[in-house]
């Protein structure tokens, strides 16, 4: 009954997902926890205080998906998962939709939290995606955040 | 070689894809900025914010003394900001 | 358009809950990150050995509520999240069946990260329920786990 | 008074909920324990194993010196296993 490897699951798309279908996935005989992180759109840039009527999301065909799948692997050793779901979404997005989906399964719920966690803060750093801010007829492409390789610290063996 | 843009860089260099025959004596990441750069102005940006910019060769991040051939695929772009 | 006070649902129940109604109630217009929890039962008592066919949850109605209200109040004075949602199920549940519900949301991830492990760790601890295991005839009431205490020293500020 | 228990301390005693009226020179925790193990060896268990059982007066978390009157909600339990 117990299965020894993880359910795994990446996916690139514009469509938008359904966070209790993911969940389903994620639970396998041995799950007891499972933590799920939604990223959503925000309509406000408090850095720059800008109104966002709208962004869009380029990535690297290929190489996003063996990034992540890199960070996969990385998380499952650590954490002994028995599920990961990444699911990004790519092209145009408005504020309020759902732009990201993490879940991990596990045993026992620290190793979900941190599993989970570990990955958004890789995927922040390392997955190629650009997105680009638009405000009426203004492009912005976003900069990227310091304060996203800090996160990376904790990880640190 | 095929060299791929991305984000703004893309935008500065005016097309997403380029295909390019590099000289025999370009064999590293380094060497092929510098060649670019000589070759045309639409290049300078990479030769001029070679710090903030990131490599990767055949889909996998790499260096400025990552090697190079005519066989190889070749992406520059900013740092990423998804999720 | 900004909400400054959170959305907070605390609900103890025999029905099951559904992840996607829960993570949609947590977003508010300036959420940018939903960490959700889910918890599931388990069909194997590993400490000691054995299969459980179903359990029973009981709790203390009254005092269960306040002290879920009361780790939520430190969650949203600690990590300033847009919406709090905890849903314990009570009764009888069998493996398989999702037990508990603890979903965040915030402006930024990290503190929907650490808002949603913190509250699990201190619903582990203080809110009064209590497990009852059921294999074939014998009964067994589930005993406190020590590792559970442990876990809320990362919570020390 | 009202005394609750929950969980296998409630199957111990036999009842999930009682109603006494205790001596007004009771007036703590403690001193309830010993009056009820005094008066009935099915109560023993709360004293024998004192250090292992919460207490709740009037729904929140106590200890054996709080304050206690025929007017209060007096819960003993195991300690908690849920999420």
């Amino acid at each position: 009954m117990i299965k020894n490897s993880p359910v795994i699951k990446v996916k690139i798309q514009n469509e938008d997902f359904d966070v209790s279908e993911e969940t389903r996935f994620l639970q396998q005989d041995n799950t007891g926890a499972i933590v799920n992180f939604v990223g959503i759109v925000r309509g406000y840039d408090e850095k720059n205080n800008r109104t966002i009527h709208s962004m869009k999301l380029e990535h690297y065909p290929g190489m996003t998906e063996s990034e992540i799948e890199k960070i996969i692997f990385e998380s499952y050793k650590r954490w002994q998962l028995t599920g990961i779901t990444v699911i990004h979404r790519v092209g145009n997005l408005k504020p309020s939709d759902k732009i990201v989906f993490v879940g991990v399964s596990s045993k026992h719920r620290q190793n979900a939290f941190d599993g989970c966690n570990f990955i958004m803060d890789w995927l922040k750093t390392k997955a190629p995606f650009w997105k680009v801010e638009e405000n009426n007829n203004k492009r912005n492409w976003v900069s990227f955040n310091e304060s996203d390789n800090q996160a990376l610290k904790k990880w640190k063996k | 070689m095929v060299i791929k843009y991305f984000s703004w860089i893309k935008e500065h260099i005016g097309e997403s894809e380029e295909l390019i025959d590099i000289p025999s004596d370009i064999t590293n990441v380094d060497q092929l900025i510098n060649y670019l750069n000589e070759k045309d102005s639409k290049y300078n940006l990479l030769f001029e914010k070679k710090e903030l910019i990131k490599i990767a060769v055949n889909k996998t991040y790499s260096s400025f003394d990552t090697k190079v051939s005519n066989s190889d695929e070749i992406a520059f772009f900013p740092p990423v900001t998804g999720g």
